[in-house]
């Protein structure tokens, strides 16, 4: 069973709406994620990208009409969790390590 | 008796046991004596007697459950009329694919009963005599690990009930044997002996594999009931391979382990090692192995006439060819190695005949007039202080009367002579030939008589007759071996005065008991039915020949009293007048030169323009130029790795815009 | 909760709030306020869940993301104290050029391909299941169809966990 | 009348009691009965001049509170100062909309459940909105700009992530035991059952260990003593309201006295069967009536609990307020989930 949507009227606004608003979001984060150089601001611009993805989660899972999206999206902000400390924890160590989290002078990975 | 798996797995136990303790000692060795080189010495005695006590106890052993197992079958079978069926013993599943599987299986037969007993049995009593032949030795706990281990694989050889786990005893005596022959692995000659004759085996174990293939296309298994399949002639549906072509790989596994021409020439060489691995494994059981696989799939080769003839040819022209060179061999176990080939050489042309009952008869014998042949010859060379040339021996037969004795009855008995173990089988041998009608190969075969009669009492002669040659000082200390060899010598001796009465044939009023036993599992194809009367004559007439034989090695060395260069005036006189002839024989026919001429050296420039030419320029051309390349590419790649991630993941951003633009648009 | 009337209106207001501080959020050169204005926006799509009959997802989002994982970033941008750091002028305007363009094109490229994708089956009628039922059918899913998903994310939970306390556990004391 | 604009007026009216009860009946009081309760405690009178025993000394503070003029330092982000109160009290004002703060009462001929919102997540909602809360400190003491204030906020933010796990852990044993989200349904759980034949089955004894526990863990995230580090005087001077004056600091005040109130409500919710009590009628609209009364009785007599605890027992050091959080609640309240799940095996609830 993948479950069906709990019953509601049928939506008055057109779901084309949420997508445009959902991609509209998913690009501001990624713009976000490439013009920021504070590592935090960056991560916090993915957090918005993956939003935006779970909004469109939600949208198709209404479209459907069953559970799917929904239960992806419970698991997306599930992962996003554990995401958020690791990260989080990586920064804290990267700061106490170079007292800084500008990804840019961060470039370890370089010839 | 259902513990079949016991047989090999005492031997077995023995090498683990004798290996460990060999090593642990040796390294303990080693530390005590780090710095000081002092000469090799004997072990500590008690290390000595545990190697000796686990070596003899476990084969000693395991023939005393081989004969509880085997006298009761043979005793019930030889009770009914023509025999009763096999005693088959699955241990376990060896492998598995789809619903066929080969197990770890092992079969108590007639062939395998007679291979068994006198394996078993000779196998005791060379391990006996090694004690005292090997005390001297340094290795003497590593040679007894590699001799059980030798038993160890003979017996799965011989118990084996199917071919890939026969294949499996097959390369383990194979690998025995070269571990032993480069037993003296300080001495080039026996390394370099070892290898060849691991060579010249894989040569003919290619044969073997694809053979034992060859026959499970045929029959669809491998484990011997191809055997009566074969009997019935019954092919698996849609056999692809020719049984022609099937019998000749196998038979090219024979000639490999067996030492026929043309693969014989690791035989000779093989006298690198000590005395009891030649007569253990190069004369009484591995080298017979070849007759056997051939007598296991008698079945199958019936089939295949041609192949048989084929069979036939090659052992008579071994044979003869072998004796020939054994003629102006002055080794002493050079000799017996030629004589050994030889003699294999007889058993296939009884297998080459049909007459496969006569050459598993024949193995049997010669195993035992062998192995005695071998280990006189071993007491003599330790009497002689490690001489080993004939010409410096001579008036040997007072000062070491119980293996002049004892080798003496041996030498009768090879050279057949009535009413010795030899004569019984060598005519079975030439007799059935006879009757199948290969009137030349016979010739072949009554002349080949006559030439080992001659080289066996030749050294015979050279060795315990004649005048005494090489340093009187030698002579003076030249004394009998302890009684761990001499008795083994006797018993030996003995069996083979007397291990002929199994096969008296019908026209001496015997009733061939070894033949009928062995119907059951041997193919007994018809070949022609001969005279009781002409059946004598022959008889008399290979007796005849024999007779000639010694008489004629009597008259040139016999009273030789020669220098060592030239022994015997009339045998140097008579290779002058003889010509090429002559030398060809006294160069044992330039056999190794014309190998060395003919394969390895082009084999060597070939591989030689192979790595200069082909590797060191194509190949490694090749993996330069792709390093070259790779390299090229990650310095044009580096400028891209900028270390910011956030031009990775601009670039990665583009890249999926252009990736959702080619599905959106597509 | 279900579909409020007006349903328009609320989309209209929690749309334009969502992606006027989702730029804000861009914009702000300090952490703290970029943070702020993402929990703003992430009501704007609590709001938008709440439409799209998912109020559990919808306080979920509110309590683990605005609740605890923004947050977190919160004490750690204190803990760092990036407030004051100085924010000088990117160096790197083609990173800075290429880097809008990408984004831009990429949201446009897929809003187009979200709009022309086909709707799938449509929209279904009105559904069966009474909206009081949603967390229950939500559980029953999670510990059937998704059983193997869920306890894998219980495991990465748990890794997450030690791993963080390990990674920000200073050496030596 | 349309039943959407009856709708729409019960709703106003149930919003508009519960805050006039809360706001208007309940908020001056406390401040005045927490000042006497500590004269209690103290040995001392504590205000007495104002009005009858001083109950009107709340109103005063008040007035003198508004009278102050509202100062804004030079170099704090002024936006984030101005807003952080508020951001604090929003949320401690909306928690009350899904309390059931009685059973029913039959009303112009209808039966009005008395909660504002009974939502089916309810739980969660007030859940959602207090770790909503915290912000309001953590910006009050992030924009303040002051080292103190800073500290204060780091605290809070990070204390109240600590204890919202176990407090969360905990509550999910009674929503375990309900079977719902809706606080109406565990009320009506409570009070619809016995435990072991004899007790009400209330929470509180059917898992005393998770009422521990969570009660503990509300007076974390209240940031009340012991647990009320992030203002700790004695360290940070006032911790996050440092730089707060005049009417600002009252809006702190008073989200304080609020959240307050709700965590008791939601204990008594939770824990103490709502508003039902054993041998009490709970239906008509006398014992609808009965039920409210009941409610905030329970609810004041947590309320005085906060209050006992906070003149009596002194402050945690911050390492082990983290330690008790990790260590001990959070296993502690695994072990509660253990237990009710036992239970509910068992058949035994």
């Amino acid at each position: 069973m993948t479950g069906t949507l709990p019953g509601v009227a049928p939506m008055a606004v057109p779901p084309a709406a949420y997508l445009v608003v959902g991609t509209l979001l998913f690009a501001i984060g990624l713009a976000g994620a490439l013009l920021k150089r504070n590592a935090l601001s960056i991560f916090l611009s993915i957090e918005l990208m993956m939003n935006a993805v779970n909004l469109l989660f939600l949208t198709y899972a209404r479209m459907r009409g069953d559970m799917a999206g929904q239960m992806i999206v419970f698991f997306v902000i599930a992962i996003a969790a554990a995401e958020a400390s690791v990260g989080l924890a990586i920064f804290v160590a990267l700061f106490r390590a170079r007292r800084t989290v500008d990804v840019d002078k961060i470039a370890l990975l370089k010839w | 008796m259902n513990r079949l798996w016991l047989i090999p797995l005492l031997p077995l136990a023995g090498f683990v046991l004798n290996g460990l303790v060999a090593l642990l000692a040796a390294s303990a060795r080693a530390e005590a004596e780090l710095g000081k080189d002092q000469p090799k010495a004997r072990l500590p005695y008690a290390q000595r007697l545990f190697h000796g006590v686990v070596g003899v106890g476990s084969v000693g052993l395991a023939a005393v459950l081989a004969f509880a197992a085997l006298v009761p079958w043979t005793l019930e079978s030889l009770g009914h009329a023509e025999g009763i069926g096999p005693v088959v013993q699955h241990v376990y599943t060896w492998m598995a694919a789809g619903d066929y599987t080969i197990d770890v299986a092992f079969r108590l037969d007639a062939l395998s009963a007679v291979m068994l007993s006198f394996v078993t049995f000779v196998g005791t009593l060379i391990h006996v005599y090694s004690v005292g032949y090997m005390q001297e030795e340094e290795g003497y706990g590593r040679y007894f690990a590699f001799l059980n281990l030798f038993m160890f694989a003979m017996l799965m050889l011989v118990l084996a009930d199917n071919l890939p786990l026969l294949f499996v005893g097959w390369e383990g005596v194979g690998l025995c044997s070269y571990l032993l022959i480069g037993y003296y692995y300080d001495k080039d000659f026996a390394v370099a002996a070892g290898k060849k004759a691991f060579i010249a085996n894989r040569v003919g174990d290619v044969g073997m594999v694809l053979g034992i293939f060859g026959i499970f296309a045929l029959f669809g298994t491998a484990d011997f009931s191809f055997v009566d399949l074969a009997k019935r002639a019954a092919l698996a549906p849609g056999a692809h391979v020719s049984v022609y072509a099937v019998c000749l790989l196998l038979f090219l596994g024979a000639i490999g382990k067996s030492a026929q021409v043309p693969l014989y020439v690791w035989l000779p060489d093989a006298m690198a090692g000590p005395t009891p691995v030649s007569a253990l494994i190069h004369a009484a059981t591995m080298v017979t192995a070849g007759v056997y696989l051939v007598a296991r799939c008698s079945a199958v080769f019936v089939l295949a006439p041609d192949a048989l003839t084929l069979v036939a040819w090659i052992g008579a022209g071994t044979a003869i060819f072998a004796a020939s060179i054994g003629l102006a061999q002055n080794d002493i176990k050079k000799v017996l190695a030629y004589s050994t080939v030889s003699q294999l050489g007889y058993m296939f042309l009884a297998c080459g005949v049909g007459a496969f009952s006569a050459g598993i008869f024949h193995v049997f014998t010669h195993a035992f007039f062998k192995a005695c042949l071998f280990l006189g010859s071993g007491s003599v060379i330790m009497s002689m202080h490690h001489e080993q040339d004939m010409r410096k021996m001579g008036g040997l037969a007072a000062r070491i009367p119980q293996t002049f004795i004892t080798m003496l009855a041996a030498t009768l008995a090879i050279a057949g002579v009535f009413p010795l173990a030899g004569f019984f089988s060598k005519d079975l041998i030439l007799g059935s030939v006879a009757a199948s009608g290969h009137w030349f190969l016979y010739a072949v075969g009554l002349f080949t008589a006559g030439l080992t009669a001659f080289y066996m009492f030749r050294l015979v002669s050279m060795t315990f007759f004649s005048a005494p040659r090489g340093d009187p000082h030698a002579l003076e200390h030249a004394h009998e071996s302890p009684p761990t060899m001499t008795i083994p010598l006797w018993v030996l001796a003995f069996f083979s005065v007397v291990a002929g009465f199994l096969g008296v044939p019908a026209a001496l009023g015997g009733s061939d008991r070894i033949g009928r036993f062995l119907e059951a599992s041997v193919a007994h194809p018809e070949i022609g039915e001969m005279s009781h009367g002409l059946e004598i004559g022959l008889m008399l007439l290979s007796l005849g020949v024999a007779v000639t034989g010694l008489v004629w090695a009597w008259r040139w060395y016999g009273r030789a009293a020669g220098a060592p260069e030239a022994v015997s005036p009339q045998a140097a006189t008579f290779y002058e007048r003889s010509g090429l002839l002559g030398r060809l024989v006294a160069n044992k026919w330039n056999v190794d030169e014309g190998i060395e001429r003919l394969i390895l050296s082009p084999f060597r420039r070939i591989g030689t323009f192979l790595w200069r030419g082909f590797d060191a320029l194509v190949i490694d051309g090749i993996a330069n130029a792709s390093a070259f390349l790779v390299e090229l590419a990650g310095d044009l790649m580096r400028f891209f790795a900028t270390g910011r991630v956030r031009n990775y993941a601009l670039a990665f951003s583009l890249g999926v815009f252009v990736f959702v633009l080619y599905v959106w648009v597509r | 909760m279900p579909a409020l009337s007006g349903d328009l209106v609320v989309f209209t207001i929690a749309s334009l709030l969502a992606i006027g501080f989702a730029l804000a959020m861009v914009v702000q050169k300090a952490p703290v306020r970029s943070v702020l204005s993402l929990v703003v926006t992430f009501f704007g799509l609590a709001i938008f869940s709440i439409q799209l009959a998912a109020p559990f997802v919808a306080v979920l989002q509110v309590f683990v993301y605005a609740g605890a994982i923004l947050v977190l970033f919160l004490f750690v941008i204190m803990l760092l104290n990036l407030g004051q750091e100085a924010a000088e002028e990117d160096r790197r305007p083609l990173q800075k050029w290429l880097g809008l363009v990408a984004a831009l094109a990429l949201g446009g490229v897929l809003s187009g391909a979200a709009l022309r994708a086909p709707t799938p089956k449509g929209m279904r009628p009105p559904a069966v299941v009474p909206l009081a039922d949603e967390i229950p059918t939500i559980g029953r899913l999670l510990f059937s169809d998704y059983l193997l998903a869920f306890e894998a994310l219980s495991f990465l939970l748990l890794v997450a966990a030690v791993g963080a306390l390990l990674l920000s556990k200073r050496r030596f004391e | 009348m349309s039943p959407t604009l009856s709708a729409a007026l019960e709703g106003a009216g149930k919003i508009a009691f519960v805050w006039g009860v809360v706001l208007a009946a309940m908020l001056p009081n406390l401040i005045w009965m927490e000042r006497r309760v500590a004269g209690l405690i103290q040995d001392r009178p504590g205000p007495n001049r104002v009005g009858p025993f001083g109950l009107l000394q709340a109103f005063a503070d008040v007035l003198k509170m508004f009278m102050k003029e509202d100062v804004v330092p030079l170099y704090a982000d002024r936006v984030l100062h101005t807003l952080a109160p508020f951001i604090l009290l929003v949320p401690s004002l909306t928690t009350f909309a899904v309390i059931p703060f009685g059973s029913k009462v039959p009303l112009f001929g209808r039966e009005i459940p008395l909660v504002i919102a009974d939502v089916n997540i309810g739980i969660l909602y007030v859940f959602a909105l207090a770790s909503v809360g915290v912000y309001g400190l953590v910006l009050a003491g992030w924009a303040s700009n002051n080292k103190f204030a800073l500290m204060g906020g780091i605290r809070s933010s990070a204390q109240v992530i600590s204890y919202e796990l176990s407090m969360g852990l905990a509550a999910i044993a009674t929503l375990m035991a309900a079977g719902s989200l809706r606080l109406v349904r565990v009320v009506e759980y409570q009070a619809g059952g016995t435990f072991l034949g004899f007790l009400p089955r209330w929470n509180c004894l059917t898992q005393p260990l998770g009422c521990v526990i969570f009660i503990v863990a509300a007076f974390a995230e209240t940031n009340r003593v012991p647990f009320d580090l992030p203002e700790a005087e004695a360290e940070l001077v006032a911790g996050y309201h440092t730089e707060y004056s005049g009417f600002r600091f009252g809006a702190f005040f008073m989200a304080e006295y609020l959240n307050l109130v709700a965590s008791s409500m939601m204990m008594a919710t939770l824990y103490f069967g709502g508003w039902s009590l054993p041998f009490l009628p709970s239906s008509g609209l006398l014992g609808g009536l009965l039920s409210i009364a009941v409610f905030f009785a329970k609810t004041m007599f947590f309320v005085f609990l906060f209050m006992w605890v906070r003149w009596t027992l002194p402050r945690f050091r911050f390492d082990q307020l983290m330690d008790l959080g990790w260590k001990a609640l959070l296993p502690l309240s695994l072990l509660n989930l253990l237990w009710t799940g036992a239970l509910i095996l068992l058949k035994v609830i």
